[in-house]
This record gives C-alpha cells, structure tokens and sequence, in this order.
C-alpha cells in the first residue's frame, strides 16, 4: 500500500476547502450573474471539494485502480437515473 | 511506510489466497459498503433533482427559509472534522497512539457538534413554521408565502425534501459519532491501534469522509442553489 | 426456528464447543446462515403459494364461497366469498411474497451464503457477523410483512410494484397500517440484501484459496458475485424509495402526491431502477447454478466458459438502462421509450447466448437424469420461453395492447417459476447432501418434477392466450367485461391446474422432511462434481477446511482425458500439475 | 372464443397485430430450435455405459453465429418498432385534424367530455357522460387524458390503445375506429378496490349518427 508515496499536505487541503466554500457562499449571494452561471459555478465548485475530499482524504489518489472502479461505478448509474428522471419534463 | 514488512500480518488479506484487491477485508468492505450509500443518496437526492426541475413554480430563493450563516459554519466545522480525521489516520501511521487519541477525540467532538447545530436548526425552522409536509399554517413562514415572498405551490416540496436529504446525513453522521466513540473507547483507549494495525482507524475514517462529502454536495444544492 | 436447530443438530457430526444459541439461532457460520435462509423463505414460498391459490379461486369462480374460506374473517371473506378489497390484498402481497421473501433469499440468501465460501475455498464469509444481521434483518422484515396481513384494515393493497399516489395516501387505498408496514418491512429487506452483498463482494474479492483465478471460478460463484453488485446498488435505490413512501404515508412529505406538486411517475422511476436490476438479480443466480448443474448432468465442460461470464456481466451492465420499459403505457417521454426498447431488445442477447451455450453443453454429452439436471433442462426449456415472449412486450407497439394484460403475468411466471424457481429446486436437491449429510428421495423427485413441470404448463401457458385476449391483470373479477365471459372456462382450466401444482409442491416439502431425517446417507462427492465444495464431508462442518485446498484447474473439466474417471476434481493434484503461483503478499 | 387477437378495430390494430405476428414467426423458429434442440440432445445424448462425453471447451465460431443472429435480429426489430411506436406515440404523432375527448378517470369510473357541436374543447357547450365512450368512425380521434386521484390506465382491446391517466399530468393519445360497434373500455392499471368494474362502454358510430347522438345527448346533458 505504502509505495512510499508523499503524504499530502492535509493542512493545505483543509485551506482549499474553507476557501472553496468561502467562494460558494461569496457566489451563491453576492455576485451578480444569472442564474444559470451560479448553478454551474456552484455545481463546480461543489465537485472540485468533493473530488478534494475522495482524492486526499479518502486517498483515493493513491489507491489501485480496480478499487477507484469500487468507488465510481455507482456515479454513471445515479447520473443516468438522475438524467432519465428529468427528461419527463423535456417535452 | 518504512516498516512495510511488518505491517503485512494485519493489513493484507489472509496468507494463503489468491490475490484480491491487496487490500484488507474490513476496508474492501467499507468501500463495497460507501458505494451502496452512493446510490442510496442517489436516490433521495436524484428525487430531489427530479422534483425540483419538474416542479410547476418557482423554487423559494436560498437564505429565506433556510439559515446560511449556522449552516454554513456548521460545513466548516465538518470540514475541520474530517481533517481532524485524517490527522489521526497519519499520527497512528506514525506511530503515535496518543497524538491519533486526541485527533480522534477532535473528530467526535467536531461530529457531535454538527450534529447538535442540526438539531437546533430543525427546531428552530419547525418553530417557524417549516415542517416536512411544508409550511404550517398560522406560523411565520405561512406569512411569508401570504404575501409572495416565498412560492405556495413548492414549498410543501421544498419541507419533503430538505427534511429527507439533510435528515438522513445527520443520520449517517450520528452513527459516524456513534461508531467513533465506540472505536475510542474499546480500541484506541486500551491502545490496540498501532503503527502495524490501524485497520479501525482507517475504516472508520473513509466512512467520514463520505458524510463529510455527501455534505459538500447537499450544502452546495440545497442551501446555496 | 426449533425445527432448524432440530435438524441441523442431527445433519452435524462436527464437534465444536459453541453454546446451542450460538450455533444455531445467532450463528455466524455461513452454512447454518444459509439454512436459515432456506428454512424461513421456503416458509414464505409457501404462503405466497397459498395466497395464489385464493386467487385463483376467486378468479375461476367468482362471487363462489371457497372451501375452508370460512375461516378467514368478515373483513377479507365473509362467508367464504372473497371481498374485493381481500383480492387485492392477495394480488399485492403474493407478489410481495414471492419476490422479496421467497425467491430473492432462496436464491441469494441461501446460495450466496451456502456456496460462496464453499466454492471459492474459505473457512467463512468476510465479515460473519454482518452476514448474521444480514439474516436477522430478512428475518423482521419478513415478520412485518406477514404481520400486516392480520392487521385490522387489512395489508398492502396497491400492488407489489406499490404504484404511487394509490400506495402513498391511505384515503385512495382504504388501507392505512398495512401500507406503513410493507414500506417498513421493505426497507429491512433492503438492509438485509446490502448487507449481504457487501459480505459477497468482499469474501469473493479477497477470500479465494489459492489457485482460485477468476477465470477457475465456477459459473455460479461468478452469477452470485455479479449479483451481489447488482444487489449492492439497487437495493438502496428502493430502500431509499421506500423511506419517501414511509415519509408520505406517515408525517405528510408529497413525494408522490401530485395533489401537492409531487410526481406519480418518480415512484415507478425510482421503483423501476431497482426493480430492473432486482429482475436479474431472480434470474442471474438461477442460471449459475443451473450452468453447473448441466455441466455435472452432461458430463462435459460448460461450452464457451468465458462467453457466458461476458453474458453474466453484459446482462448486469445492460440491466441498468432498461427500467423504463415497465413504463411504456405510462405516459413516460416516448423518445425516452424508444432508447429503452432497443436497449430492451439488446439485451435478449446475452440471454440467448446463455441458452445456446447450455445446449452445446448439453451437445455430445452422456447425459444423465439425476433430479437436478431434470429441473436445469427444464429451466432451460422455461427459460427459453420466457425470454422470448419478453420480446413482445419489449417491441412498444406490440406493448400497447399487451402491456398489464395476462400476457405479463404469463411472461413473468415463465422466467420466476419456469426459471428461478425450478433451478432452486434442482439447486436444492442437488446441495441438499452437502447441507444436511443425506440424499433426498430419487424417485419423488421425479414424480415431482414431472407433475410439476406438466401442471405448471397448464397453469401459465393459457395465460398467454387470456393476455392476447386483453384480459387485465390484478381484476376481481373478470366476468364483469363482456368480452372476457367467453374465456372463463379458460380461467376455470387454469385454475385447476394451478390447484394441482399446488398440490404437487407438497411432495416436495415432504420429500424434503422426511429426507433431513430418513433421508439416505450421502457420501463425499455423490454427484461425481469438481467444485471444492465436494472435497468437504457430508455435511460441511464448522469452519469448512482446516487447511484451504489449493485449486490446479477449471470447474468444469469433466470427461477429461487426462484421467479415466469422467470428473477431474479442482482440488485434484495431477502429476502434471504445478503449485499455483502464491498471491504477493508484501510490498508489490 | 379466440385464440388469436381480438377484432381489429382501429387503424393501430392492423400495425400492432403485424408485428406482433412477425414476433411470433422470429419467437417461433427460435423457439422450436432451442426445444427441438433440447429433445433431441436428451434423447441422442442420454446416458450409456462405457461411453465418454466429447471433450470441448467451446467454440468461437459458434460463438459469434449465435451472438450475432439475435444481435441482428434484435436491432432490425428495434428499428422497425420504432417506426411504429413514433406513428402511434411519438411527441408529434397526434394528427391535426383529430377529434377532441376529454376523458377524467378517477375511482372508479370514466368521465368523458365531448366538445359539443363547435367540435372544440374547453368551449361552453362541452358535456360530459360517465362510462359511455362514442366515437366517429373513420376519423381520428385523440382523447385528452387526466386522472382525479390514482393512475388510471385507458384501454380498449380492440383499438389496441392503452395509456395511462397520471394525476398531475394531461396525456394525449390517439387512435381512428374502423368498424362501427359497441365495444368496452376497461381501466388496465391498479387503482384500488374498484379497479375491477371501472368499465365504460365504447360505441363507434358511423358520421351520422354520431352527430345525430351528440346533439341528443348535448340535450340531455343540458337538462
């Protein structure tokens, strides 16, 4: 397991996280663009912490890839579902 | 680690077998486990997604029913939790019981919290008014939709599930604590975590990642969106 | 659970010094797990059966008093005569039965539990106590379920599939506890099922003995383990679901409730992205063991060994992306229709692969009729059936008219009973020494299957008639529509068969009491099989082996000419054969 | 009693039951290869001592054959299906010239809204009649479906239209009568206790007398 890789520094991720969601408060009430950028900036920044959290934390990053496949099989389902479910209100 | 060898005994799958995924079964298990949450939230939050986007009104804009400001330091403090956690992972990798013991300790106190601002916040939204079959009449909030600042026709939607959403991560997160506590108590106390064996640890710590994870989404798509 | 322990107590000659509870009511031994299974679901299956045949009583003569019905209280038949509020209550809860707490934990609950470990060459499951919960949450989840048949305004009433709004608010369904107890009870099933599968996943993943390659796992190791994936992702998805009914039915979420801007078709969405898995999740297991079964009948090795593991895993991807053709008439986006057709019509791919490969198996071989083999070729018969009339209803025009017809319920008992359900009885006579020391009777196996196999035709086959005929499912009473009086004998003929397969079932179950005591002492290896398993004593005692065997070949290679026996056991060390490379245990 | 489908009473019938006849041929030659098969093998390759089975792992070659006939089969069957669903549900498959119906399902019966003589819905002189469906033959005909409380399901066996009636939602499906009679409407979908006899009667008139009806009954409806 332990190839010798370099620990992350946790410090520094737990910065970027208190930053990112910092920058979503900041952008979700104070700056003015449409709507539509806000849901995908947010969405973004939303993703960014979450793949910080799995990468480091869970150090996904330096896991093998047949059990990163573990941990994202199940994200294409709930994308389809997600996707099929909303397409009821398309036409 | 500098002492591979002699973690193998805990930390790989039972000598005699045929190769696995190389790593132990507990955390095999914890992953196999996490992807099964994965679609579990899937589903309430896909509900959410697909209720949301069909809905035949506008939405209520973020920061008039829910509180940001509590919220939002309640997601910082799950934030410092789950580096508290991993800080404990390093400091038994190290070596270091006692350093891994008090970070441990950080993590319970940081989930308890959160756990207990959740439980203020929904006493005080049910006290104004928002319950999960939406707003009550005569309250507050009922106020608010009176005079349009907030959409009659979804709100019973927005209660169903914000309710369901955030009520069952704060589930996950007190049985995280919950577990936690147990850990601390019957392993990381009379010392059975070591530099070769750190499996509760590390197992444990995944699952609070993932809550804290499952956090960052919903913060993001239920309080801020 | 008294009986269990009686006769497990008997089946084990293995001494160990657990305490009796231990042992046998909260065990962790993977094996007495797995006859807990089997005793409770086999207990289900029957009262599912018994709740069909009420059924059909009603629907060959409606409006008759039914013999015995007179005991059943005036709020389900008064005087015998069914209500329709009963009959429905029937309809529901045979379904909720047979597919949650018959089929689903006869097939994964015992075989994953019983033949993994076994199989794959391991002393027990990953995580043994987690397999114990797996069991006791199965165990109240089915307690409720059959609690709110006897609650006093009467069980779930909207259907297995639990259609909301009718499920989700009690002033359309007229029941109120029931309802609240089958959402409950589905979301222990729910846990049970994940609990187990990450138990599966894991022990298959990590836990083979050495020389146990992927591709030397027998066919039924490799259909539980995809479904335990299955079931791993798709069960959360439901118990999710059923959490939102629960919420609607109890504290007043809307969910389902479009009164209030919820959306009647997100229940089917969510109910049917389970449930598609959940169908494969009833047949995968089936075929595996029936995929070895056949190979031990025909005395050959399973023709195109790894085309039938891309079939399991193409028939698990595919799963996923074909739930929407449950909702055709339902008033779905039609463009969304159409992508589920063809991924639909794919799917009859693999499944055609698998039935051609069990017929080259079958091709050339020295076929012997022991009972297993009699019910695996009769599932492939079934199956086959089943599978093609899938097809019409996957062709959406074709599903306008057939859609919630008798032709579904034909099609769909084709694939669970003619599929599912006589692969577990071949499964179960065929592991029955290895679970309990004796042999079940031969010959009543026979006449079991054959009255079996001829009135199970009887019953499901004119279904497809009545289906083209446009007979509805789940009606009380069918004599109400004029152009369906002319059918009634037909419904009169199936009803009488249905009787007799009923009937029929009863040699089974006394068979199979009678041989846990009286049965013939089994020997080691009374099939003549290769899997690991039949290295083990009859029955397999605590703990499997004291030193894991190490595994030199494939599963299947019977008739091989390397020896002059037919059979060439995995665990079998020839001359020839060299040690397995051992897993690299550090620093890789 | 038939053993075949019902009279084919609307335009779809003839489509439906087309394809559902090339099913049976494809479903048919697969069925009586696999059974035919299965005999066989029982009955050539049964049991005799002091034989050996053949010794084989597979085939390739067989393989793809039969991996590719179904593959083939299914997607040209796939394609022609779809060209019929699109003509009978497709988003744009209501012809523009269909006559109007309003039908409300709720438990447990059928409330049928014609449109009066203007030939418009949503006018002042739309009536409504429980349980009785008339339709012109000979003319499309598209029925706006809505359900009061629970899903409902439309259907009429010898159109060959089904679909259901959501609450919270209005579908619209169409179908053209061909053979004037006196037919039955039946609910399809599980709505309850009363699902049973949730039944309406469907009369296909010829143009005349459905004229002639719907102004006796816009009468009646106005007493």
């Amino acid at each position: 397991m332990e190839t010798a890789h370099k620990r992350p520094n946790y410090i520094l991720i737990w910065v970027y996280l208190a930053v990112l969601t910092a920058a979503e408060l900041g952008l979700a009430f104070e700056l003015p663009i449409s709507r539509n950028w806000k849901l995908i900036l947010l969405m973004f920044l939303a993703v960014w912490k979450a793949a910080l959290v799995g990468m480091f934390f869970m150090h996904l990053k330096f896991e093998r890839w047949n059990l990163r496949i573990m941990a994202l099989i199940p994200l294409p389902l709930a994308l389809i579902f997600i996707l099929a479910g909303m397409s009821e209100h398309i036409w | 680690m500098t002492h591979a060898a002699a973690t193998v005994d805990q930390m790989r799958p039972p000598y005699p077998a045929e190769r696995g995924l190389d790593v132990y079964n507990t955390k095999l298990g914890m992953w196999v486990f996490l992807a099964s949450e994965v679609m579990f939230f899937a589903a309430l939050i896909g509900t959410y997604v697909i209720l949301r986007f069909g809905a035949t009104g506008e939405w209520a804009k973020p920061g008039i029913v829910l509180n940001i400001k509590i919220t939002a330091f309640n997601t910082f403090l799950l934030i410092c939790s789950s580096v508290s956690m991993v800080k404990a992972y390093a400091a038994i990798q190290d070596g270091d019981p006692k350093k891994m013991r008090f970070w441990l300790l950080m993590t319970i106190l940081g989930g308890a919290t959160f756990v207990g601002i959740q439980v203020f916040e929904y006493m005080h939204l049910v006290e104004h008014g928002f319950t999960p079959a939406g707003v009550r009449e005569g309250s507050e909030l009922a106020g608010l939709v009176a005079n349009g600042t907030l959409p009659a026709a979804t709100m019973g939607l927005y209660g169903s599930t914000f309710f369901t959403m955030t009520g069952f991560h704060g589930f996950h997160v007190t049985c995280g604590v919950i577990s936690m506590a147990y850990l601390y108590v019957t392993k990381a106390l009379p010392g059975k975590y070591s530099q070769q064996d750190y499996r509760g640890i590390e197992t444990v710590g995944l699952y609070w990642h993932f809550v804290d994870l499952v956090w960052i989404i919903l913060f993001t798509i239920v309080y801020l969106i | 659970m008294t009986t269990v322990a009686a006769t497990a107590h008997t089946a084990h000659a293995h001494h160990d010094d657990r305490s009796f509870i231990r042992k046998y009511i909260f065990s962790t031994d993977h094996k007495i797990i797995g006859i807990q299974f089997l005793f409770v679901s086999l207990f289900f299956l029957l009262i599912g059966g018994l709740l069909a045949m009420q059924m059909r009583w009603q629907l060959a003569y409606p409006g008759q008093p039914m013999p015995g019905g007179g005991i059943l209280p005036e709020t389900m038949a008064p005087g015998g005569v069914i209500l329709p509020e009963y009959y429905i209550q029937l309809v529901t809860m045979h379904g909720t039965f047979m597919v949650f707490f018959a089929i689903m934990p006869l097939l994964v609950g015992v075989y994953a539990n019983f033949l993994i470990p076994l199989k794959i060459g391991t002393h027990d499951m990953a995580f043994p106590r987690i397999n114990m919960w797996s069991f006791w949450s199965f165990f109240v989840g089915g307690l409720v379920m059959l609690a709110s048949l006897f609650v006093p305004d009467g069980a779930a009433r909207a259907g297995w599939t639990m259609y909301a709004p009718l499920s989700a608010r009690h002033d359309f369904s007229g029941a109120s506890l029931g309802q609240e107890l089958w959402s409950v009870s589905i979301i222990f099933v729910g846990l049970s099922s994940i609990l187990g599968s990450l138990n599966y996943i894991t022990t298959i993943i990590n836990n083979r003995a050495p020389g146990m390659t992927w591709f030397r796992l027998p066919l039924s190791v490799w259909s539980l383990f995809i479904t335990a994936i299955l079931g791993l992702l798709a069960l959360p998805v439901l118990s999710g679901a059923a959490i939102m009914l629960l919420f609607d039915q109890i504290i007043g979420t809307h969910f389902f409730d479009p009164a209030a801007g919820g959306q009647a078709l997100l229940w089917q969405h969510l109910f049917w992205f389970f449930g598609h898995p959940e169908v494969y999740i009833l047949i995968l297991p089936a075929m595996g063991m029936v995929s070895d079964i056949i190979a031990n009948g025909s005395r050959k090795p399973i023709f195109g060994y790894h085309s039938m593991v891309f079939a399991i895993v193409a028939i698990a991807f595919l799963g996923w992306i074909v739930w929407g053709h449950h909702m055709f008439m339902s008033g779905m986006n039609p463009t969304l229709g159409s992508s589920f057709m063809v991924s639909t019509l794919v799917i009859a791919v693999p499944s055609a692969v698998k039935v051609f490969n069990w017929m080259g198996t079958m091709w050339r071989g020295n076929i012997r009729f022991h009972v297993p083999m009699l019910h695996a070729v009769a599932f492939v018969a079934m199956f086959a059936i089943g599978g093609l009339s899938g097809i019409y209803m996957a062709a959406t025009p074709v599903d306008m008219f057939i859609h919630d017809t008798y032709f579904i319920v034909a099609h769909l008992h084709y694939v669970l009973f003619g599929g599912s359900l006589f692969a577990l009885f071949g499964a179960i006579v065929y592991w029955y020494p290895k679970m309990f020391g004796r042999m079940m009777s031969e010959p009543w196996g026979k006449v079991h299957f054959w009255l079996t196999f001829i009135f199970y035709n009887c019953t499901f086959f004119p279904m497809h008639i009545l289906g083209m005929a446009g007979h509805m499912r789940r009606i009380y009473d069918p004599t109400q529509y004029t152009f369906l009086q002319p059918y009634q004998p037909m419904n009169v003929f199936i009803s009488i068969s249905a009787f007799l397969l009923f009937a029929t079932q009863l040699i089974f179950f006394v068979n199979f009491w009678w041989s846990l005591r009286k049965g013939a002492r089994a020997e080691q290896n009374p099939w003549h099989d290769n899997g690991l398993e039949w290295s083990l004593p009859s029955p397999a005692p605590h703990g499997n082996w004291e030193q894991v065997p190490t595994v030199y070949r494939g599963p299947y290679e019977f008739s091989s000419p390397q020896v002059a026996e037919d059979y060439l056991p995995q665990y079998k060390k020839l001359p020839t054969d060299r040690e397995p490379a051992r897993a690299p245990v550090a620093g890789h | 009693m038939h053993w075949w489908l019902p009279l084919k009473g609307s335009t779809f019938a003839g489509e439906v039951d087309g394809l559902f006849l090339a099913i049976t041929i494809i479903t048919g030659i697969a069925f009586v290869v696999v059974e035919v098969g299965l005999i066989w093998f029982v009955v050539k390759y049964r049991q005799r001592p002091g034989r050996k089975a053949f010794y084989t792992h597979g085939n390739t070659r067989a393989e793809v054959i039969w991996t590719t006939i179904p593959a083939v089969t299914m997607v040209a069957l796939g394609l022609i299906s779809n060209h019929y669903w699109v003509k009978i549900k497709g988003r744009h498959s209501v012809p523009a010239n269909a006559y109007p119906i309003a039908i409300h399902a709720k438990q447990f019966e059928w409330q049928v809204t014609y449109p009066g003589a203007d030939g418009q819905l949503g006018t002042s002189d739309d009536f409504t009649v429980r349980n009785q469906l008339h339709v012109p033959v000979g003319r499309p005909v598209v029925v706006h479906l809505s359900a009061e409380d629970v899903i409902h399901s439309f259907f009429v066996p010898v159109f060959r239209v089904k679909q259901d009636a959501v609450p919270g939602m209005q579908i619209n499906s169409w179908f053209q009568a061909t053979v004037p009679g006196n037919y039955e409407l039946a609910c399809a979908e599980l709505c309850g206790l009363g699902h049973y006899r949730m039944r309406a009667q469907v009369f296909v008139h010829t143009q005349e007398d459905y004229d002639a009806w719907l102004k006796q009954a816009a009468q009646e409806a106005a007493q």
